[in-house]
């Protein structure tokens, strides 16, 4: 058994996975969605911050899920919860009350300013691609104090214009936030497979900080959409330690066997 | 005042042809034996809200009940599309689709406004977005105190609310538990409502002060009906059967399996299955 | 995050002279032991909002503690007057005093929009009625779809909210159950937050899943003061003191007598009187 | 002891209780001030109309209190209730919402369109006699099905004008409610000790209806600060019963009891 500190053999998804997770700290309250987001969000609850309050759009208040839920609202986040509300409320009291510090969004595509769509790809009423829509996006984008972002790169979906903007990033660039008179910060990070891209603070355009270990440049550039920024100081994403895939895997692996049993 | 009938008796009596309807239930309670009578029975042009259509709408939708629908999420959870509204939508099968398009914020919003028996709802919402110049019923009013501008949408006050809930008692009072979703809201923002229950009680019991209740005066029809919000759940009763959702995938992915599979399991039956699929699921989960 | 420390810490800590202070409870909970550790500290110049006053706001009225009141019903419920505010009001004793004075569906209104983080309310309300004539913080908004003109308030976001709780865990989470009246409202409007508690348990147990809960990070500090809420009650803990509702009529009436009473119940207590009043009220309903 | 069907010996009080809860349908909804409509409402509960649901506006449902509340939120109508909700939602989804067939209300003034005073004697800055206020009563007035007012008939609360209107009657007369977009009933009944009076369907000016047992038109017109309208047939209202005094006694009785032993 490998006893080292870090690990070797990791897949690209659980490299995002750790990296996102590591971005939450023990005191934060996160609106937190469904898929990569959850599993980020329980692994940082399961390591580094035990008193991390999730919160998930049905309600549910600093739930402890065992399992993964597959949907929203799956039992298991109700069971596990400190209390919950009801949608209304949880929109208004909560996610609009300003009471979240950081939402986790994902999307179909994004685009340099880290404006994401999740509505549309073609026209509005002739879409090449119905996308399921904006749910809970749109107001999460802009109430809570911040966003982290997780998507795998690639040229689909890092696009250099979006057909349909679902959820405001940093709109057009500086000033774009301010002008629509929100105070939040908008998306301050977006976790990929492959790097850490943050914001520039003049430009707001994202800009590479960390790659993950042997990724290059290149590849980077080949999966995105637009001519990428890096930053003047990039560092390398440190890799997950066992502990963080011992966790991350075996939360998967209970996850696996609570719902392969329930069809 | 709410009265016991049968699923069909109730359906038949509250839902009509061109009714807006809202079956509502968030991941939670969700009224699917209620929508398969609704199929078979064979309503048309019916305005379709719920904020996350989920497979009940699909199957609706699939089946050619909905002229229009209004919603917020329209995805299969956690697996993927919902290929009967996409191929409604884009291709027009089987008749053309309506939408009105919102946020999450906004239904719920709406709900509540609809409840409060209020026209509109305000909410800090719709910043920096595009929903609003293909949807001309997200507008605006300005705050009287401040000046600042904050969007609105029209209340939700549907012909028919339909929802599953936990149980009745003997006077038709009815309980929630759990992820309780825009339920209330869809129910008391309603014209009529009919609402499954898994079963009726003597009497609550012990209960919280304060239980999720809607009094049986704010309730047009209760139907007896266990099981009847699978392959969602009912909280103490089942669990969500998320194979059948990933299984629906598959399903409804075309036309003939789809159709096959509507004609097999809904309209060559009836509500009495839901028990039985409900117990399937607790069962595999013990 | 919420904080555990004595009520004259808590006091000390978060309500300064000149703030607005919210102290809720709707008959239920009302969190008297806070408003005598107030009035203890000499605090003054505050804006004392509340829907009704009820005898904690006629104590600190009296003793000097306000500016301003702002309220929906201002008496002694079931008995008569309150009057300190009156003596306040009609004649500036101790020190004249300001109103602000809505109706209650109004000030209810005023204070979810609070905890939603609006700028205001927006209601069916104030018709043919004269006090928007005398309270200019009674405005309309119409609404963009149907053209109707409601009546909108001003959202209530106070400098503090001070509420009594049945119980707090170890993590400083609070437990509200019955009659929850705008608490948790006026907690989520505002900037900091007090808390007392009959206890602190080493977690809440079995209980609704939706279960009235603040959150440890809503609150500011939280104060342990059993029988904090007499003579108002605590569900499952102690009845409501009816009878000194009653008698504070006679004390009230007169300034020395009032002040004889405050005097000696108050300023020369401290929160630890409370659990033995409680326990008293208790004895006497067995 | 007395077994007729009527009883002989009761106070204007207890005359003007049981007419106010005769009022009352199984079938009704209604919205309970403290005081006479608490006593009313109730009486009718244990009496007629063993369904109606009592909602109090400190958020209980369907309540069915033993022993009167002396305030509006006494831990016995929690305790009696179906269930029990916030303040803002009892104001905005159950008031609001239109659910409520009966309000009642009191007053310290009224006028002869039933306009209701409780704020002010006097200018409201500078008062002769400053009154609790409105409370509920002002949205309670426009939002509920119909309105029943119980009052005692004197010439100090029957004005020819009221010096601050707290919650709306009929306005100035027919067309006022409607006017302002306000589409409930309005005062239907107002039950005092000496009569009872309805608004004329035509001028919507209170007009006495029925007058209890043994009080003249002198006396009525001598308690009242307005020149009285008498209906055309004006009736003798039924005496209570000996079941219903029976009733509203041990109630009473229970409830000082109950209110004796808490100071």
């Amino acid at each position: 058994m490998n006893v080292q500190n870090t690990a070797t053999t990791y897949t690209p998804t659980e490299m995002m996975t750790v990296t996102a997770a590591r971005a939450l700290r023990n005191e934060d309250v996160c609106f937190v969605g469904i898929g990569a987001p959850s599993a980020a969000c329980n692994l940082a609850r399961l390591t580094h911050a035990p008193g991390i309050t999730l919160i998930y759009e049905s309600g549910t208040i600093d739930t402890k899920p065992e399992v993964l839920p597959l949907s929203i609202g799956d039992g298991e986040l109700c069971d596990t919860a400190l209390t919950t509300v009801s949608v209304p409320e949880m929109f208004r009291y909560w996610l609009q009350g300003g009471r979240i510090t950081v939402g986790f969004l994902g999307g179909a595509q994004i685009d340099r300013y880290a404006n994401l769509n999740t509505t549309v790809v073609g026209s509005y009423d002739k879409p090449k691609v119905r996308l399921p829509g904006g749910g809970g996006a749109p107001e999460i984008a802009t109430n809570c104090g911040e966003i982290f972002i997780i998507m795998q790169l690639s040229p689909r979906a890092f696009v250099d214009k979006l057909p349909f903007v679902t959820s405001l990033g940093h709109g057009s660039g500086p000033g774009s936030r301010e002008a629509l008179g929100v105070t939040t910060k908008g998306p301050t990070k977006v976790i990929t497979d492959l790097c850490v891209m943050e914001p520039d603070p003049a430009t707001k355009e994202l800009t590479v900080v960390s790659i993950h270990p042997g990724i290059t440049r290149e590849q980077i550039q080949g999966q995105c959409g637009w001519p990428v920024k890096f930053a003047p100081a990039v560092a390398e994403t440190p890799p997950p330690t066992m502990h963080e895939l011992d966790v991350l895997r075996e939360l998967h692996a209970r996850t696996a066997r609570a719902h392969g049993s329930d069809a | 005042m709410a009265q016991v009938m049968s699923l069909a008796e109730a359906v038949e009596a509250h839902v009509g042809d061109g009714d807006s309807l809202a079956m509502e239930g968030f991941t939670h309670l969700i009224p699917f034996a209620a929508g398969h009578e609704v199929i078979r029975q064979g309503r048309k042009r019916l305005t379709l809200i719920r904020m996350t259509p989920d497979l009940i709408y699909d199957q609706m939708i699939g089946m050619g009940c909905a002229e229009k629908l209004v919603f917020s999420w329209g995805g299969n959870p956690g697996v993927g599309s919902l290929h009967r509204f996409r191929d409604a939508y884009e291709n027009g099968w089987p008749n053309p689709l309506l939408i009105e398009e919102h946020s999450h914020a906004a239904m719920a919003n709406a709900y509540e406004a609809g409840a409060a028996n209020l026209p509109f709802a305000v909410f800090r919402g719709y910043k920096g977005v595009d929903l609003p110049k293909v949807n001309p019923n997200i507008r605006s009013v300005t705050c009287p105190y401040t000046g600042e501008v904050l969007a609105t949408v029209p209340a939700i006050r549907p012909d028919v609310a339909v929802i599953h809930a936990l149980k009745a008692d003997q006077a038709g009072n009815v309980l929630l538990e759990g992820i309780v979703g825009v339920q209330k809201e869809a129910v008391l923002a309603a014209k009529r409502s009919i609402v499954t229950v898994e079963e009726v009680v003597e009497d609550f019991g012990p209960r919280s002060a304060n239980a999720v209740i809607l009094p049986h005066w704010t309730v047009s029809a209760i139907a007896v009906v266990p099981g009847g919000a699978y392959p969602s759940y009912a909280h103490g009763y089942y669990k969500r059967a998320n194979g059948f959702y990933k299984a629906w995938d598959a399903i409804a992915r075309e036309r003939d399996t789809f159709l096959a599979w509507m004609t097999e399991n809904v309209l060559k039956a009836g509500p009495d299955v839901f028990a039985r699929q409900a117990r399937r699921v607790s069962a595999a989960a013990a």
